[in-house]
């Protein structure tokens, strides 16, 4: 339960950084805020009172005492895909700080309307 | 309440100031930083949750990876928030 | 070796993969590589399309059998759609091929294959968290794509459309989470059977979830705030990409999700609010556009909402007049990206003002961009017409005359926009001597676009007998189980 | 075998070889453009009055294409106007830029124009009209000056509305009959509920109404006729508004007729014409220019056209139908004759030119034709339809509607006689001193269509005859009529001969006393020399007679004109363009509103997701 | 003003979360596919690790996805970046102990990350976090050394070599008769090291194509001109 309450206040604070910060960097601090959240969720929801983890390396290990293993899977790729969304979003906000020496966003909006 | 439960009840808290930390510094580096300690508490909570892979996945990626490209990207431009 | 659905996406994700090492060789052989894979889809597509239109092919990856392992679903929909992308992306590489002159060539033809791979990803697979690593495969592809420019407003544009993209992806794996949470299966079919074992509050957690994330996809209003800047913003050809393939792919992801688990009449009359929403407000603000790209991307966004609307109707002749829609709407949109690039190129400006004149001094150019702005309205020589007919029949027969007023007064403001454009692509005016051409690959392409929405404009039929199949397929929810499961 | 696809392709294809012709061939365009609408004319008068059937299967949908007497009535009008407009066109526009642009759509419009009448199912009809709009469009932006621009997408931006109100109603009607075929959509129309059949034939008729530029729809008029080229002005006005005569024909008596609030149709459409009418030629009176003053003055001619319809007796009916082609005739008559004026002298504005009655005899004796067959002066065309419309109206007791247009053809007399006038009659200006007679290609047209006027007007019982097949197609109307002869509402007899033998010889009487008397009786002095007493009148200054002709009936109806329709449009145009530009202020270009509105939506939905979606969370 | 309104927002949001969420069974089994893979892994796929089975045997797919996202992140930085690389870096060299650190390390730490995608299939860990713990090493390099450089032909090499690997290990197992990445080699027994079919070939090629990439993705950035 408290992993519960723990992941969705990451994601809804990141997602507070993600609406109000001005600062481009601090905007992607925030989503990668809020796929930690996402991801300690996830893992959560396949969590199995009193299992182990879903190896087989000792032969006393048995099925039905493990934990759920898609989540874990699944996790493992959304963490890869955030990396990836981080390290686009970096390199999109130094081509912007590059043209407008800035990070404010505000400042940023050349193309409205 | 078992010491597991405080444990976790006192990662959680780590891990909710910490992010509040990066959400409010001014110094962008330590508010980076900032979200690698959420990603050490978060790797050590995926180990809790007995996912020992993602744990060594979240420890890669998150603490080193992540946290490295956030700090080479302040480097490429503002440390500090206006 | 038999041509497997599989093969529409590791076939351009092999392409992806290989263009670099090819780059080491020479660069005609790069700029060749993505001609050679839709070609040789295409030929696939010949091959399984009407084996696709009378039973669906499920096709099995890794040899596990679904719900175990991931299974892709190439049913009519799917291959209806995935046909028009390999036409649309086989145009847009001929397009590409002289358009994209800027460095770095390579990377930009990778980036194209690797959303091509995304997009057909989407329309393939029976999974739901695999058709969310697509969707990220697409955006951020498409997120790279739009600053491939390396401009001031393409950066912006891609970093709002990275903000909003992130929300939509956050949307979609919350729901994927608390759909497995509840099911504990990721396969379409498996999950369309447990549906019920979601408890309601849950179950409208993950609607408003997946009609949010979706939705962002599918540039339904309000959610659409980065269309117009990412269209404008990107390359031409890669306008032409969102509005013929990114878009198409999102929109199919909402409605196969929305028809599979949630087909309710309350859910389907908020599609037709969202959709005329979108189509109002997208159509008044493409009115007041000056930039000649935006006000497209602004019509592209009202021609989802029409395409939103008829979906929501739901009924055959609606859903097989809104595939129509989106077929027709994906080459035609195409074709005035393609034409509105060279004329940006050539008059060097963005905004509709400076485009006077060009009509006399690039005839061919801007005789398809006229071609295109009357399709797109719903002349009737051309192809556009008949989706619309279609879709205001199915509106009438579903007794909402309201509904079809607004439509029709959507049509009008469109009508107006386009026309100011075209005149003031004829308004006489010396152009000082302009050397540039438009390269005949650019001009081919636009030549095939232009025949096929003349060909069909002409014989609807063509498309027409394939529509019921498809739309039967995006109804029925009880086939799609049955073959996802077998 | 002649069949309307035969037609067709003729058309459309002879407007392609227009355009290739002019790529290569110098000239090529006009002569390509004039054989070929020789032949389709040739076509359209040999294919058999019913018959030419064509049915096209198009995915689900059928296309038929037939002839009927009806539909014949009209085809011939568009093959004659047509082929003339384009013979005209041959030497006024020679010379011009992108004449295989010009011919091409021109002839685009007659084959569609004739498409739209050959059509026996609603699809083709919409898709025919679609393309008659554009390609008059066309050529109405021909010139490629901003002014046309401005008049074209007006035109545009109506043509649309009305189009698209066609689309829904033949949408509604598909939604209930499912089928595009005009005969079965008739036959099914009265099994449908009344809301279908009120929003049917409300939207058909407004759609239709556009095109005829019915008051108040009629605002794009003016402006594309005045700026299109006057040869295309000829078909524009003559026969392409009578497009929508058409439709609203086929409305009127064949959906409306079925419906239990028929009345109320007819009544609503007769007064809207006769209002059309009356206000119209007020509008034609103050107008200084000629092609102007035409416009409206064809905006008031279809008004009696839609009065007669509306009227649904077989006098009316007959009278709306005679006038069509009448109207036809005399309106091409009259803007090809300002068309020859504006050709010689490079304006078209009554203040400016003037007395060019002995530099183009013919061109004036074609306008004076015209006008008189406008006036409804026996013994020309125009006398006849007038008269029947005045029977008509008298026989269906419609005494007020009687006075409307009373009012309107007396005061349609105010702006013939300025048009007549100001152009060809006083005293002409030094700089028109050489203007020459226009070419033979352009009198020939003037000429054959005087001719038609006349023989008309004296033989009325050969324009009868197809009408009345016409009108057997419309319902079951038994018209009667002679040769030579009208019927009076008393049921006497009158022979047109006589009266053409009578007016024509008091006529050349008059004009031989008039010509004798005035010999050599006049003193030519500059108009422009006129010294005011105490005023020094600037050079710039018109002071020329032929300004502010009709000031003091301008004064008289100025309360009438000061609301005008046009005005309303346009302060409704802008203020809705006003709207959408706040409307788009929702995109601020800021991604974090935009990131807000998406939290917002997810919050809306989820507390009104009980209202919404019908599932409380 | 626009504080309070997210404020609001969100906590509207979160609380119908927290309301979603607080049904939610935690710490129950769950029926469906998550126990049909831990009954049969071992039997059909022979690996161990049935997270790893997952990953790259049942979903493999996903992981294939996952690769390529990566690749794209690399050539988006690449074309995002693209002309603003330059060779003057303001990173100062780091200290001669550092330097002697981080050179005897290197090897070490690539090493590591070599076993751990090399035993992906019977120890936690795989592809991915070998690939990262090799790229972490490349960055000491790229911290310590002010002259060092990856060679971006060796990048490209790797890159496209690994994914080839990747996509053709899938395309053998279509033209075998079967189905794309499906397993076309012997299980052999769990635990050993060469075991579990295609998924070691699969995660060897993981690593080093995720190696090849985040190193690109550093290298991108570090060497971007301020």
């Amino acid at each position: 339960m408290l992993y519960y309450i723990g992941a969705i206040s990451l994601i809804l604070i990141g997602m507070y950084a993600v609406l109000t910060k001005k600062n481009l960097l601090k905007i992607v601090v925030g989503l990668s805020i809020v796929d930690s959240g996402v991801n300690l969720l996830f893992i959560s929801v396949g969590y199995v009172k009193d299992a182990t983890a879903p190896i087989f390396s000792m032969p006393s290990l048995t099925a039905d005492k493990m934990v759920d293993p898609v989540p874990q899977a699944l996790v493992l790729t959304a963490i890869v895909i955030g990396l990836a969304t981080t390290a686009v979003a970096l390199g999109l906000v130094i081509r912007l700080y590059d043209h407008h020496k800035t990070l404010n966003i505000n400042k940023i909006r050349q193309l409205k309307w | 309440m078992s010491w597991l439960a405080v444990l976790v009840l006192v990662l959680v808290v780590v891990q909710i100031i910490a992010a509040l930390f990066s959400v409010w510094q001014k110094d962008l580096l330590l508010a980076a930083l900032g979200t690698s300690a959420i990603s050490v508490v978060l790797s050590v909570l995926f180990y809790l949750l007995q996912a020992p892979d993602v744990a060594l996945t979240e420890a890669a990626i998150g603490v080193a990876l992540s946290t490295i490209i956030f700090v080479i990207a302040i480097k490429k431009t503002d440390r500090y928030e206006e | 070796m038999e041509f497997s659905p599989v093969l529409y996406i590791a076939i351009p994700l092999f392409a992806a993969f290989l263009i670099p090492l090819l780059g080491k060789v020479s660069k005609t052989l790069v700029k060749l590589t993505p001609g050679i894979v839709f070609l040789y889809l295409s030929y696939g597509s010949i091959l399984l399309f009407p084996k696709a239109m009378e039973k669906p092919i499920v096709q099995v990856v890794a040899g596990f059998k679904p719900p175990f392992g991931i299974s892709l679903y190439y049913g009519a929909t799917a291959a209806f759609l995935i046909t028009m992308v390999t036409i649309v992306g086989f145009v847009i590489w001929l397009y590409s091929y002289k358009f994209i002159i800027r460095e770095p060539i390579e990377k930009y033809y990778m980036l194209f294959m690797m959303l091509i791979t995304g997009s057909t990803g989407i329309l393939l697979t029976g999974d739901m968290f695999n058709m969310f690593v697509f969707l990220e495969i697409t955006s951020i592809a498409a997120y790279s794509l739009t600053a491939f420019l390396r401009d001031k407003d393409g950066a912006e544009a891609a970093f709002k459309y990275l903000l909003i993209g992130s929300f939509s992806s956050t949307f979609y794996l919350l729901s994927v989470m608390i759909i497995y949470s509840y099911t504990g299966t990721l396969n379409f079919a498996d999950i369309a059977g447990k549906i019920d074992l979601i408890p309601p509050m849950a179950k409208g957690f993950v609607l408003v979830l997946v009609l949010v994330g979706m939705g962002i996809e599918a540039e339904m209003f309000p959610l659409n705030g980065w269309a117009p800047d990412a269209y404008s913003q990107a390359p031409s050809p890669v306008g032409a990409v969102f509005g013929g393939i990114v878009v198409k792919a999102g929109l199919y992801a909402m409605i196969r999700i929305v028809f599979l688990f949630f087909k309710t009449p309350e859910v389907m009359q908020f599609l037709i609010f969202m959709g005329i929403l979108t189509l109002l407000i997208a159509e008044m603000a493409a009115m007041r556009q000056h930039q000649i790209k935006r006000m497209l991307a602004f019509s592209s966004i009202g021609q989802m909402g029409l395409v939103i609307i008829a979906l929501g109707i739901g009924t055959m002749g609606s859903t097989s007049a809104a595939l129509f829609q989106m077929f027709n709407h994906a080459l035609i949109k195409s074709l005035l990206f393609f034409a509105a690039g060279y004329l940006v190129f050539h008059s060097g400006s963005k905004q509709i003002e400076d485009l006077e004149g060009l009509g006399y001094d690039k005839p061919v150019t801007s005789f398809f961009f006229a071609v295109g702005a009357l399709a797109i309205i719903g002349l009737p020589p051309f192809s556009g017409f008949w989706s619309k007919l279609l879709i205001l029949v199915s509106v009438a027969k579903a007794g909402d005359i309201a509904i079809l007023l607004l439509i029709l007064t959507g049509s009008v403001i469109e009508a107006i926009y386009y026309l100011r454009a075209v005149v003031k692509l004829y308004t006489r005016k010396e152009v000082p001597d302009n050397v540039r051409r438009t390269p005949i690959s650019g001009l081919v392409a636009m030549g095939i676009l232009a025949a096929i929405i003349l060909y069909v404009g002409l014989y609807p039929g063509v498309i027409e007998k394939w529509l019921a199949p498809a739309a039967n397929n995006l109804l029925n929810a009880a086939d799609y189980i049955k073959a996802g499961l077998f | 075998m002649i069949s309307v696809p035969v037609i067709l392709s003729v058309m459309f294809l002879g407007g392609v070889l227009a355009w290739l012709a002019n790529r290569f061939v110098p000239k090529g365009a006009s002569w390509t453009a004039a054989i070929i609408a020789a032949f389709a004319g040739y076509l359209v008068f040999a294919l058999p009055s019913c018959g030419g059937e064509y049915t096209l299967a198009l995915g689900s949908i059928t296309l038929v294409w037939k002839s009927t007497n009806y539909s014949a009535l009209f085809a011939m009008l568009v093959a004659v106007l047509g082929f003339l407009g384009i013979l005209y066109s041959m030497d006024f526009m020679a010379g011009k830029k992108n004449l295989g642009y010009y011919y091409m759509n021109f002839l685009f419009a007659l084959g569609a124009m004739l498409g739209i009448v050959y059509s026996q199912d609603l699809v083709s009809l919409f898709f025919f009209w679609e393309v008659m709009t554009w390609s008059s469009f066309m050529l109405v932006i021909y010139s490629g000056e901003e002014k046309s621009h401005k008049a074209g997408i007006k035109y545009f931006a109506y043509s649309a509305i009305g189009a698209y109100l066609i689309l829904s109603a033949i949408v509604i009607l598909y939604a209930q009959s499912n089928s595009f075929l005009l005969s079965e959509n008739v036959k099914m129309f009265s099994g449908m509920s009344l809301g279908t059949q009120i929003m049917v034939i409300s939207f058909l008729a407004l759609g239709f109404g556009v095109k005829s530029a019915m008051m108040p729809l009629h605002v794009w008029a003016p402006e594309a006729y005045k700026e299109s080229p006057s040869g295309f002005t000829a078909v524009f006005s003559g026969a392409l508004s009578k497009m929508g005569i058409f439709g609203l024909g086929l409305v009127v008596f064949k959906f409306a007729a079925n419906t239990e609030f028929f009345v109320y149709v007819r009544e609503t459409l007769a007064w809207l014409g006769g209002l059309t009418a009356m206000l119209a030629t007020f509008y034609a009176v103050i107008q200084s220019d000629a092609k102007k003053l035409l416009a409206y003055s064809s905006i008031g001619q279809l008004g009696y056209i839609i009065v007669g319809l509306a009227l649904g007796t077989p006098l009316g009916i007959m009278a709306a139908l005679f006038l069509t082609i009448m109207h036809g005739a005399f309106k091409a008559m009259l803007f090809m004759s300002a068309g020859a004026v504006y050709m010689r002298t490079g304006t078209t504005s009554l203040d400016d030119v003037s007395g060019l009655i002995t530099k183009m005899p013919l061109t004036f004796l074609t306008a004076l034709f015209g006008i008189i067959s406008v006036a409804g002066i026996p013994p020309l065309g125009g006398f006849i339809s007038k008269w029947m419309l005045y029977q008509a109206l008298l026989e269906t007791n419609h005494y007020f509607l009687i006075i409307v247009i009373f009012i309107a053809s007396t005061a349609a007399f105010l702006y013939l006689y300025r048009f007549i006038f100001s152009l060809f009659l006083g005293q002409r200006e030094k700089e028109f001193e050489h203007v020459k007679e226009v070419p033979w290609s352009m009198l020939v047209p003037m000429m054959l269509l005087t001719l038609f006027v006349l023989v008309a007007g004296v033989f009325p019982g050969l324009v009868l005859d197809p009408i009345g097949k016409a009108m057997g197609y419309l319902g079951n109307f038994k018209a009667s009529w002679e040769p030579q002869v009208v019927f009076s509402a008393w049921g006497e007899k009158i022979n047109m001969q006589v009266i053409a033998g009578t007016i024509g010889t008091i006529f050349i009487l008059g004009a031989l006393f008039i010509g004798f008397k005035n010999r050599k009786a006049t003193r030519v002095v500059s108009t422009k020399d006129i010294h005011t007493a105490g005023e020094i009148p600037t050079e710039n200054e018109n002071l020329t007679y032929a300004v502010n002709f009709n000031q003091p009936f301008e004064r008289a109806i100025a309360p009438i004109l000061k609301w005008s329709v046009d005005k309303l449009f346009n302060l409704l145009g802008e203020n809705l363009e006003s709207t959408f530009e706040y409307l788009r202020y929702v995109y601020t270009g800021n991604g974090q509103t935009y990131a807000m509105y998406v939290i917002l939506m997810v919050v809306i939905l989820i507390l009104f997701s009980g209202s919404i979606f019908g599932i409380h969370l | 003003m626009r504080k309070a309104i997210a404020i609001l927002l969100l906590a509207i949001v979160g609380y119908y979360f927290i309301n979603v969420f607080i049904h939610m069974p935690f710490g129950e089994k769950r029926e469906g596919v998550g126990k049909y893979y831990l009954e049969n892994t071992v039997k059909e796929t022979g690996a161990a690790n049935v997270v790893t089975a997952i990953v790259v045997s049942y979903r493999g797919f996903d992981t294939l996805g996952e690769v390529t996202v990566l690749f794209l992140a690399a050539t988006g930085l690449g074309a995002i970046l693209f002309g603003k690389r330059g060779e003057k870096r303001r990173l100062q060299g780091a200290s001669v102990i550092v330097k002697t650190t981080s050179m005897m390390l290197y090897p070490m730490v690539v090493l590591l990350g070599a076993y751990v995608f090399v035993h992906g299939h019977l120890t936690p860990g795989g592809g991915f976090q070998g690939g990262a713990i090799i790229a972490t090493g490349v960055l000491l390099m790229f911290m310590s050394y002010r002259h060092f450089n990856v060679s971006h032909n060796a990048l490209t090499w790797i890159e496209s070599l690994a994914g080839l690997t990747f996509a053709t290990v899938g395309l053998i197992g279509l033209a075998l008769g079967t189905t794309f990445l499906q397993n076309f080699l012997p299980l052999g027994t769990p635990n050993d090291l060469v075991s579990a079919g295609i998924i070691p070939i699969i995660y060897i090629a993981v690593g080093f194509k995720v190696g090849a990439e985040l190193t690109g993705v550093l290298d991108n950035m570090l060497k971007t001109i301020r």
